[in-house]
């Protein structure tokens, strides 16, 4: 036998295949558990958990290794553009540890309930997070459709997990609206095919470097198509009315993993965005767009959470408000903003993530007719009409105490209060903002942050104090302590992320830097050598 | 101890003391009190052990890094102001501490309490100290979020739960535009620096935004100081416990925003904006509180109000453009803390007492107790402004500043009568509040009968009226050095001369506190008795108009309003969302291709046409509407119609070069066709001829001509794209480079196997985990499923088979079914081994030709599929055991595996491997680690296709088994 | 004529025929009226479809639309068996 | 068949048929293909055996090839008679109609046999079989009266097939 | 036959979305795969067309002018991956017939009231 | 397209037998079209898939054989697999349409046996 081809240099170091890893290890420990039997939870859980733990343990490391700028990993050992390769960077390394630390809690909360609820929880949540991950991960436009896919497939069969009405009725409009995107994706993509012949990210930004050439109109519109498909999975207004649906239905878990989803599509967007349209012959397309699209989401995700009626659903909007945000800030070009915005975004997706989990412990068990009681026009009463008002205070039990910290920090960090990261955040964005002259956009956008904040502020003021204080016949919330971990790990996170704001802000910014300079990028990814040259 | 050291520990001793104050057990009153009692004094001591170094216009300061890129340090920073104002915090809050200690009943958590009160304490000296414009935002709103617990600590109590929210939305909403504010400040100077921002208060007032910025952190600095409109929150704060309302609602908290005016008066007052801003809310405020107060029949009600009214004196004092009004209202701060906290604490032991604060139930107390009464009414004086009380030396000095203030314009003319106006209506409520709570006739139907409390309870008051009497007195021994140390850190050079003595002299101030003194007791001796008998305690002309009410119909007008537009801007309804979808991307599409000229039918390329593939995609169109049209009432039809479409699909893959895509679109088209039948027989009938109602048909119509046209345009927009690019020539891309080294590098034939299987075997990794993601969860959706309860009968058919069978004698249940499938079934078993030949056929000649492990799999599903259409899920999995699940986890593992063997070699993952082997006679062999991958691939397939199959086919035998009785009545019912 | 012409023209011709006879099925598959009309209309579209692919794999002379007539001619009757199974019974698979 | 060579070779016609189909498919012949075509006979009918279908033994291969014969020349003619009627091209009037027929085959694989044959020459369909009392229920195009289409396919067809698909030992 | 196919595609494409619109699951099932038919042709058709040269190399392997093989892979993969969700939708829609008794594709019909709490708009 | 060293009669040969194939196909969908009720039609497409069939498979065999200048007859594997396949559709159709008559209580539903 004579191995014929291998040809091309080989990866010089056992550890540069780290890059794949977030990928084939879920696909592999999948692989092991689907041939184990459904009874044997305890193993799969601590195999699930074993691989959470390492994907983010890998998330870490590759954070720490991209300071050179970008790390590529050529699969099948083809050089790009023709093979796929996968490309990790400040912005992907950041949003795996993302999908690292809220799948890791996730998981750790799901072993108290939701894991046993339903045949093959485990398998499905490590291929969803194998799907994230490679959508973080690929520098191929067709490869990132098929990453979405098999992100949004298990996020299908997680949405359904644990089956009941609710559930299937959202899963059902999900599926139907999440399919469509997909055939707005296929055909951007393709007529991207069509006008530019390849498919590879960095390819596409060293050809659109050259002059236009006749097919830039076509490309455009499959820009746009494309967009749009980006535009329905982050859910921005008016092409997300599923997602505040969707999450409130599916099982805590589920939903709380499910808030990073909306940020694949977000962080697809961004990074095409500064990519393709950075500069070139397309610079600036679409730009105006997404200011609307975002400043629109925002309104519309905080009308939404101003008219939640539980927890679930406030939460799902936060989501919606989250990703308006980074679409807006996007929008309006400011650098500095955008570095803030994906600190917030880390922040928020967490809290997100949180609030779905805290939800579901409080709303368990409770009367569901209460959540349609109304707000404040029957709770007026005299202020110091002090008849009947007792006057105790009450001793809260453990897990209400610990309930409340939660809710109040999931509060906090999605309403931008001080002194958690949501704050910081939007501080940055401010900062950000406000650096050099003020433009229209930016005053809008500082609007918007501005109302948004308050508009999810008192919501969630309201539902946590109706979830918490309100005296209740039911019995009283139990946590259990696989939950209070995920709960605090979560927390803990958007604690020190505002404690170390200054090392994660640099991060931020530093990202963002190399974002704005997209031939580093492409020289990365396709070599020196074939910079600005036909091959 | 370095004085950094100490202002780090004072600052940090609260919250340290605070995290170790709820470790304690929840009814350790007295450890709680002790610890939070040590912690304010030992952080007095050590503010104190710093006058020396902030005396003589010194600052501190002590920073730490926090976010360097944003320009935001923590910097602690105590100046004569700051410390004044920390002494403030911390000294009441020691007396406070020791208040709640004997006024908490012995049931409440009071660790929760203090550890409420101490975080409070903290952000308080955090706001105070504070040497950044953002850290201070940071503490803000932290006085209001632990405010906001402190007020909801009675959770219970639905007033509490009411006020902890109103508090937190005003004030926190305050605190959002002072964020904005701080940061457009930052934006002018540059910095966040406050000694950068305090030295550059004319690049402030000077800049275009300084309006913006001005509006906004006052905007924070009223709502926290409860400044008309706002001051709606601060009576209903007063739900809170009475402690807390003695330290955060009169003296500490709602100062914070006096203390924001006051320190950044130096670069933002000056101004016409700032003057009529902050001078008119403080003169409403004023007289709308004192009015307000004069009616309230709640102690802790008049208190309240009468903090409103004080607040927007000094308020007002700000707002005037003078530094001697900003000494006054300084020293106003201080007196008004002390004399207030007193009052409330006093208020707190009346209703501890007695059981009740409403002053229509109390009366004579005096008898009862006291040595209270004495030290309330000394206190109340002290608020009434009546001399040889601190509150006098203050009042003075506003009546002063009103008179000197007094300008040509109306409202400044206006000033001394209305700051008059207000002294007197204080002097009215005061006397109000000695007289029906303290005098008159023994009281009697108290819940409980007064006494004195004990001892440890009246000491913080006796202390603060000592403060008062004090001030009162010897103002220049006392207060005077700290108060020109603070005035001394604002003003710096534009430090005033005044005078704190007791006696000015005969002149127009003096003139109008006597004025003031006695109109109020004249108002009380005509109006007392209405006032007393007004029902609810509404003030008069302002009756109806009930600000916190109004509040929270806003609110709720909010809710409702966001609930409508919720509905209007969004829809939960599928279809509405999809035709949104479908509208934007068509409109995205139009936008973009307008945008830069796209010209759909610019001249270019053509294939030769071809008449026969004309007529072909006539039938392929016809099929395609024909599905359309008849998909809602003949769904049998549309099904075949649409095969029919899917049947044109594959041929004109094949005619157009791509027969691997054929054999897969027809493989997939078979197996679709099969799943959806399986469906078809558990949806419920659907019937064209049930009549709908009127209205609805022309909904439905208008609605069905919207879908027709956005369906219209959508296909004609993609028939126009698709036929633009066919016409333009074929770009230089990356397809030249796949057909040129497939064969020589990857060693396949079939360019696009290679494709699939070595050069973007990533994808198809990707696209198996799909189909195995899928068949997961079809498998566990359908295992809870359950059948509509009108699909639980067995099928009209098979129903009429049975009864046909039972009718006839000679036949038994069954057999005309099975005589039906007679011959299929021989035809399909013996066709099985044939199909699996050809599924191995089409795997292992991918990769030269058309083919692979997808084809081959789906080749094997359909090959299982027979056996089950002929022979029924029992028989089958009686001699087939089929474990989907599992042949799904070995597909994932082979394919896995395959790619990472690459690694032992060093190479990249899924680094395809090949080579020729030359066995004896079979002559060239080509081994290839794509073939393993590819392997995988058909074994994930056939799991995939078939656990969706099986499980699907699986409910009629659920069906038979749980619905045995319901299918026999309804057979019953069909033959009869 | 040339072979070359006559194999074109001839071929043309017989997959002309081939495809107005799967446009003659169509139509019956469209027309119905009753559904083993549309189905039996299907079959012969199927089976037309396939002796369209044989000749076209004539026309280019290439053994490689061979396994998408096989297929056809092998298993394509199982979409029309189920559907034939799916009226006599109400269900394709008990 | 051999016992010793029963337990690899259950279904010693399949093994061919599938070799062949093997070979034909992997036209031409290589030593390879030959190998695998080895291979493929002898593995594939593992899973008939799971199936466990009723074994067919078939007898008279002298009368499989005369059946051969008549069938085909009955498929032409009978082409070339229903393509006649269909395009108008015959006189007279036409009946349609049903005939039962009574068989006395009741081989499972004889039926399916005869079956294909009678669809295999159009004019006659297979509508309806009756195991109890092994009645047939054909559609004939051309409809004539009396027992000719009953003796046609009787003689013709069911009497070879019984020849051949003896019923006996089923394994 | 450029003209032909495009116009083929628009057909395929406005009757999937006009199924799509439908109310009921069945219908937009149908949608799905006649869009799926347009979107996969649609992606065929960016390699342009060609007649009578599969992107299959001959036996000695000498290049040729061919079929642009990278659509085909691509369609290939959305083609399996469209087939999965289909199936996926088809098994949604007749568990959410199970559960709500309706196959409209809200999971209730028009004129009945919403039972779920997260929308005010019936 | 191929078969420029092909000589005339074969080309001539082929294209016979596959016009007359196609012919014979086309005949039987036409009757799908002409003849009158159901029981009729479904004899029609018989044609195509025996005798149409049969000369197509042939034309492509002598084709291609022609062509690779050796036998090929792996398209008969077609005609083999559909003739068993044909009457397994036909004949459920047949049982279904006759079932579904007899219960409507059409007047062409067979008769009982
Ligand atoms: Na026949
Ligand atoms: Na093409």
């Amino acid at each position: 036998m004579s191995p014929t081809a291998l040809s091309a240099p080989a990866v010089s170091a056992w550890d540069d295949h780290l890059v794949v890893l977030p990928v084939v290890l879920p696909i592999a420990v999948a692989g092991v558990m689907f041939l184990l039997d459904e009874r044997r939870r305890r193993l799969k859980a601590a195999l699930s958990l074993a691989t959470v733990l390492a994907l983010l343990a890998i998330a870490l490391v590759l954070v720490g290794r991209v300071d050179a700028g970008a790390q590529v990993y050529r699969l099948g050992n083809w050089a790009a553009p023709y093979g796929i390769v996968l490309v990790v960077d400040r912005l992907s390394a950041l949003m795996l540890v993302l999908a690292g630390v809220l799948g890791l809690c996730a998981l750790v909360f799901s072993f108290a309930r939701w894991g046993q609820a339903g045949p093959r929880f485990h398998g499905l949540f490590l291929l969803l997070l194998m799907g994230v991950n490679g959508a973080f991960l690929t520098g191929d436009l067709f490869n990132l459709f098929v990453f979405f896919e098999v992100m949004l497939a298990a996020s299908y069969g997680l949405v359904l997990h644990g089956s009941g009405e609710v559930r299937i009725r959202a899963g059902l409009g999900y599926i139907a609206v999440n399919l469509v995107a997909s055939l707005f994706f296929l055909v951007g993509v393709s007529l991207i095919y069509g006008t530019m012949g390849t498919l590879n990210m960095a390819d596409l930004a060293r050809r659109l470097a050259t002059p236009a050439s006749g097919e830039q109109a076509l490309f455009e519109v499959g820009c746009a198509v494309l967009g749009l498909a980006f535009l329905i999975k982050c859910s921005a207004w008016p092409l997300g009315f599923w997602l505040p649906t969707t999450y409130a239905a599916a099982s805590a878990p589920a939903a709380a993993v499910l808030a990073i989803l909306s940020k694949v599509g977000i962080y697809v967007v961004v990074r095409l965005s500064l990519l393709l349209f950075g500069a070139g012959s397309s610079a600036g397309f679409g730009q105006t767009w997404i200011l609307a699209a975002g400043l629109a989401t925002m309104a519309y995700g905080t009308v939404g959470i101003l008219a939640a009626r539980d927890l679930t659903r406030a939460a799902g909007y936060a989501v919606m408000i989250s990703s308006g945000t980074l679409l807006a800030t996007l929008g309006t070009g400011s650098g500095g903003a955008l570095a803030g915005a994906l600190y917030y975004l880390f922040g928020s997706t967490l809290a997100a993530g949180a609030l779905f989990l805290l939800a579901e412990i409080l709303q368990r068990g409770r009367d569901p007719a209460r959540a349609d009681q109304p707000v404040f026009a029957d709770e007026y009463r005299d202020p110091f009409d002090d008849a009947g008002a007792t006057e105790v205070g009450r001793a809260l039990p453990a897990a209400v105490a610990l309930l409340g910290i939660g809710v109040l920090l999931c509060t906090l960090m999605l309403a931008g209060i001080p002194p958690l990261a949501g704050f910081v955040g939007k501080l940055a964005m401010f900062t950000g903002l406000a650096a050099g002259p003020i433009t229209a956009p930016a005053w809008w956008l500082i609007a918007a942050l501005t109302l948004s904040s308050f508009g999810t502020l008192m919501p969630l003021v309201r539902l946590g104090i109706r979830n918490l204080w309100v005296p209740s016949d039911d019995p009283p919330p139990v946590l259990r302590s696989t939950e209070f971990a995920a709960l605090a790990g979560l927390l803990a996170v958007c604690l020190a992320l505002a404690l170390w704001g200054g090392p994660a802000l640099a991060y931020a910014d530093a990202t963002v830097r190399w974002l704005e300079q997209p031939q580093d990028y492409v020289r990365a990814v396709l070599g020196a050598a074939q910079e600005g040259v036909r091959p | 101890m370095p004085p950094q050291l100490l202002l780090a520990t004072a600052a940090l001793l609260p919250f340290l003391g605070s995290a170790a104050v709820i470790c304690l057990p929840g009814h350790a009153r007295n450890a709680a009190a002790l610890l939070a009692g040590l912690v304010m004094v030992a952080a007095l001591g050590c503010i104190g052990l710093l006058y020396p170094a902030v005396a003589g216009a010194n600052t501190v300061a002590w920073s730490l890094d926090w976010l360097p890129t944003l320009g935001v340090q923590i910097v602690l920073r105590l100046d004569g102001l700051s410390w004044l104002f920390a002494v403030l915090v911390l000294g009441i809050g020691a007396l406070v501490v020791l208040y709640a200690r004997y006024y908490m009943a012995a049931e409440d958590p009071v660790p929760r309490l203090f550890c409420y009160l101490l975080a409070f304490v903290g952000a308080m000296l955090g706001i105070v100290l504070s040497g950044n414009l953002i850290q201070l935002v940071v503490f803000w709103e932290l006085t209001s979020i632990v405010s906001f617990l402190l007020i909801g600590y009675w959770s219970d109590n639905a007033s509490a739960r009411d006020g902890a929210r109103m508090a937190l939305t005003i004030t926190a909403a305050g605190g959002l535009c002072l964020f904005v504010g701080m940061v457009l400040i930052g934006h002018i100077v540059g910095s966040y620096d406050l000694s950068v921002v305090l030295a550059s208060g004319d690049a402030i007032r000077s800049s275009p935004l300084y309006l913006p910025a001005l509006v906004l952190v006052l905007a924070g600095a009223l709502t926290k100081s409860a400044q008309f409109p706002f001051h709606i929150w601060l009576p209903r704060a007063m739900a809170a416990p009475t402690p807390i309302s003695a330290y955060l609602h009169s003296a500490t908290m709602v100062k914070a925003g006096i203390f924001l005016m006051i320190r950044f008066w130096p670069v933002l007052a000056g101004t016409e904006s700032w003057y009529w801003i902050v001078g008119t809310a403080g003169m409403v405020t004023m007289l709308v509180g004192a009015w307000s107060a004069i009616f309230q029949h709640d102690l802790k009600g008049l208190l309240a109000y009468s903090t409103i009214s004080h607040l927007g004196l000094i308020t007002l004092l700000l707002g005037l453009d003078s530094p001697l009004a900003v000494v006054a209202a300084i020293f106003h701060t201080v007196n008004h803390a002390t004399f207030k906290a007193s009052l409330f604490m006093a208020a707190g032991i009346i209703d501890h007492e007695t059981g009740t604060r409403d002053m229509r139930r109390l009366s004579g107390l005096w008898r009862a107790m006291p040595y209270t009464a004495t030290l309330a009414m000394v206190a109340a004086a002290a608020m009434a402004g009546v001399p040889l009380l601190n509150g006098f030396l203050s009042k003075e000095m506003f009546l002063a500043e009103a008179v000197d203030n007094a300008g040509d314009h109306w409202l400044n003319l206006a000033l001394p009568v209305l700051a008059t106006l207000a002294s007197a209506f204080t002097m009215l409520y005061s006397v109000r509040f000695i007289r029906q709570t303290f005098f008159g006739a023994a009281p009697h139907d108290l819940p409980h009968a007064p006494h004195e409390p004990v001892r440890w309870m009246r000491i913080p008051i006796e202390f603060l009226v000592f403060v008062c009497i004090a001030i009162g007195l010897v103002p220049n021994l006392t207060i005077g050095p700290l108060l020109a140390e603070a005035v001394r850190a604002v003003l710096g050079p534009r430090t005033p001369d005044y005078d704190l003595a007791i006696w000015h002299g005969f002149n127009a101030p003096l003139a109008l506190s006597v004025v003031a003194l006695l109109g109020g007791v004249a108002l009380y001796v005509v109006f007392g008795r209405r006032i007393n008998s007004n029902p609810r305690g509404g003030p008069w002309l302002m009756d109806r108009l009930d600000g916190g009410r109004l509040f929270e119909r806003a609110m709720t007008g909010l809710v409702t309003g966001a609930r409508a537009l919720e509905g209007h801007l969004g829809s939960e309804r599928l279809q509405v969302q999809l035709r949104i979808l479908f509208l934007t991307v068509l409109l995205a599409a139009v936008l973009a291709g307008v945008a830069r000229g796209l010209d759909l039918f610019a001249p270019g390329n053509s294939t030769d046409f071809d008449p026969a593939f004309a007529l072909m995609w006539v039938v392929g169109a016809a099929c395609a509407v024909g599905a359309a049209e008849r998909a809602k009432y003949h769904r049998l039809s549309a099904t075949i119609f649409v095969g029919g479409a899917g049947l044109v699909s594959c041929l004109t893959f094949l005619w157009l070069s791509a027969p691997d895509l054929a054999v897969t679109q027809i493989l997939v088209e078979i197996v679709t066709t099969v799943l959806l039948l399986l469906g078809l027989r558990w949806l419920p009938k659907r019937d064209a001829a049930i009549p709908a109602p009127a209205a609805e048909v022309v909904r439905a119509r208008r609605r069905r001509i919207v879908d027709l046209c956005i369906a219209g345009f959508a296909g004609l927009g993609l028939a126009g794209l698709a036929y633009a690019v066919m016409t333009r020539p074929a770009v230089d891309g990356i397809a030249r480079w796949f057909v040129e080294e497939a064969y020589p590098r990857a060693g396949g034939r079939n360019v696009v196997n290679v494709l699939l299987v070595d050069f973007r075997a990533f994808d198809t990794l990707g696209e198996i985990c799909v189909l195995g993601i899928v068949g997961l969860t079809v498998f566990a959706l359908l295992r809870r499923f359950r059948p509509a309860s009108d699909s639980l009968g067995r099928p009209r058919q098979q129903v009429s088979h049975d009864a046909y069978d039972a009718a006839r004698a000679d036949r038994s249940p069954g057999e005309t079914a099975a005589d039906a499938l007679l011959v299929p079934r021989v035809v399909m078993t013996w066709l099985f081994p044939f199909i699996v030949l050809l599924a191995l056929h089409l795997f292992l000649r991918g990769h030269d030709l058309p083919g692979g492990g997808f084809a081959g799999g789906i080749a094997l599903t359909i090959a299982f599929m027979l056996q089950y259409m002929a022979q029924g899920a029992e028989w089958v999995e009686a001699r087939l055991r089929i474990q989907p699940i599992a042949w799904i986890g070995i597909g994932l593992l082979v394919a896995v595996l395959a790619g990472a063997g690459s690694w032992l070699f060093g190479r990249p993952f899924l680094t395809a491997y090949f080579a020729y082997w030359e066995p004896p006679l079979l002559g060239k062999v080509p081994v290839a680690s794509a073939l393993l991958f590819d392997l995988g691939i058909m074994v994930l397939v056939v799991g995939a296709s078939a656990l969706m199959l099986v499980a699907l086919a699986h409910q009629s035998l659920r069906r038979t088994r749980s619905a045995e009785a319901e299918a026999e009545r309804v057979a019953e019912g069909e033959t009869a | 004529m040339s072979a070359t012409t006559v194999l074109d023209w001839g071929l043309g011709l017989a997959q002309g025929m081939l495809v107005l006879a799967m446009a003659l099925a169509a139509w019956r598959m469209l027309r119905g009226p009753r559904a083993q009309d549309r189905i039996l209309g299907l079959d012969t579209l199927y089976l037309n479809g396939m002796l369209a692919i044989v000749v076209h794999g004539m026309r280019t002379g290439s053994g490689l639309y061979f396994e998408a007539a096989l297929i056809l001619g092998m298993i394509g009757f199982t979409a029309t068996v189920a559907l034939a199974k799916f009226l006599m019974q109400g269900e394709v698979i008990q | 068949m051999s016992r010793i060579l029963r337990p690899f070779l259950p279904y010693p016609l399949l093994s061919v048929g599938l070799a062949v189909t093997w070979l034909l498919l992997n036209a031409p012949l290589s030593p390879g293909s030959a190998v695998l075509a080895l291979l493929v006979g002898l593995t594939v009918p593992a899973v008939m055996r799971a199936l466990r279908p009723p074994a067919v033994r078939v007898r008279a291969p002298s009368t499989l090839a005369r059946l051969l014969v008549v069938v085909l020349y009955d498929m032409v003619r009978s082409n070339i008679d229903v393509g006649r009627i269909i395009l108008g091209l015959r006189r007279g009037t036409r009946r349609t109609g049903f005939v039962a027929i009574p068989l006395d085959l009741r081989e499972p694989f004889g039926l399916a046999v005869l079956s294909i044959i009678l669809t295999a020459t159009p004019g006659t369909l297979w509508v309806r079989y009756d195991s109890g009392t092994g009645r047939l229920l054909l559609h004939v195009l051309d409809y004539t009266d009396g027992d000719e289409w009953v003796r046609r396919v009787k003689d013709r067809y069911e009497r070879p097939l019984m020849q051949i698909f003896a019923r006996g030992d089923s394994a | 036959m450029e003209i032909v196919l495009s116009l083929g595609i628009g057909v395929f494409a406005a009757s999937g979305i006009w199924l799509m619109l439908r109310p009921r699951t069945f219908q937009v099932v149908l949608g799905i795969s006649l869009l799926s038919y347009a979107v996969n042709l649609f992606i065929f058709a960016m390699g342009r067309l060609t007649v009578g040269a599969p992107p299959v190399l001959g036996a000695a392997a000498e290049v040729v002018s061919v079929d642009d093989p990278v659509p085909q892979a691509l369609v290939l993969t959305a083609l399996v991956i469209g087939f999965a969700l289909t199936a996926l939708f088809l098994v949604v829609l007749l568990a959410a017939r199970g559960v709500t008794g309706s196959d409209h594709v809200d999971g209730r019909e028009p004129h009945q009231a919403e039972p779920h709490p997260g929308n005010p708009h019936p | 397209m191929s078969g420029a060293d092909l000589p005339a009669w074969a080309a001539w040969l082929v294209v016979a037998l596959a016009i007359a194939g196609a012919g014979v196909s086309l005949t039987g969908a036409l009757g799908l079209v002409r003849l009158r009720t159901f029981y009729e039609r479904v004899h029609a497409p018989t044609l195509g898939a025996t005798l149409g069939m049969a000369l197509i498979l042939t034309s492509s065999m002598v084709l291609l054989s022609l062509l690779e200048g050796r036998l090929v007859l792996r398209d008969a594997l077609i005609g083999v697999f559909l003739t068993i396949t044909t009457p397994v559709t036909l004949l459920l159709l047949a049982r279904a349409a006759a079932q579904r008559d007899r219960h409507e209580g059409n007047p062409g539903a067979p008769p009982e046996i």
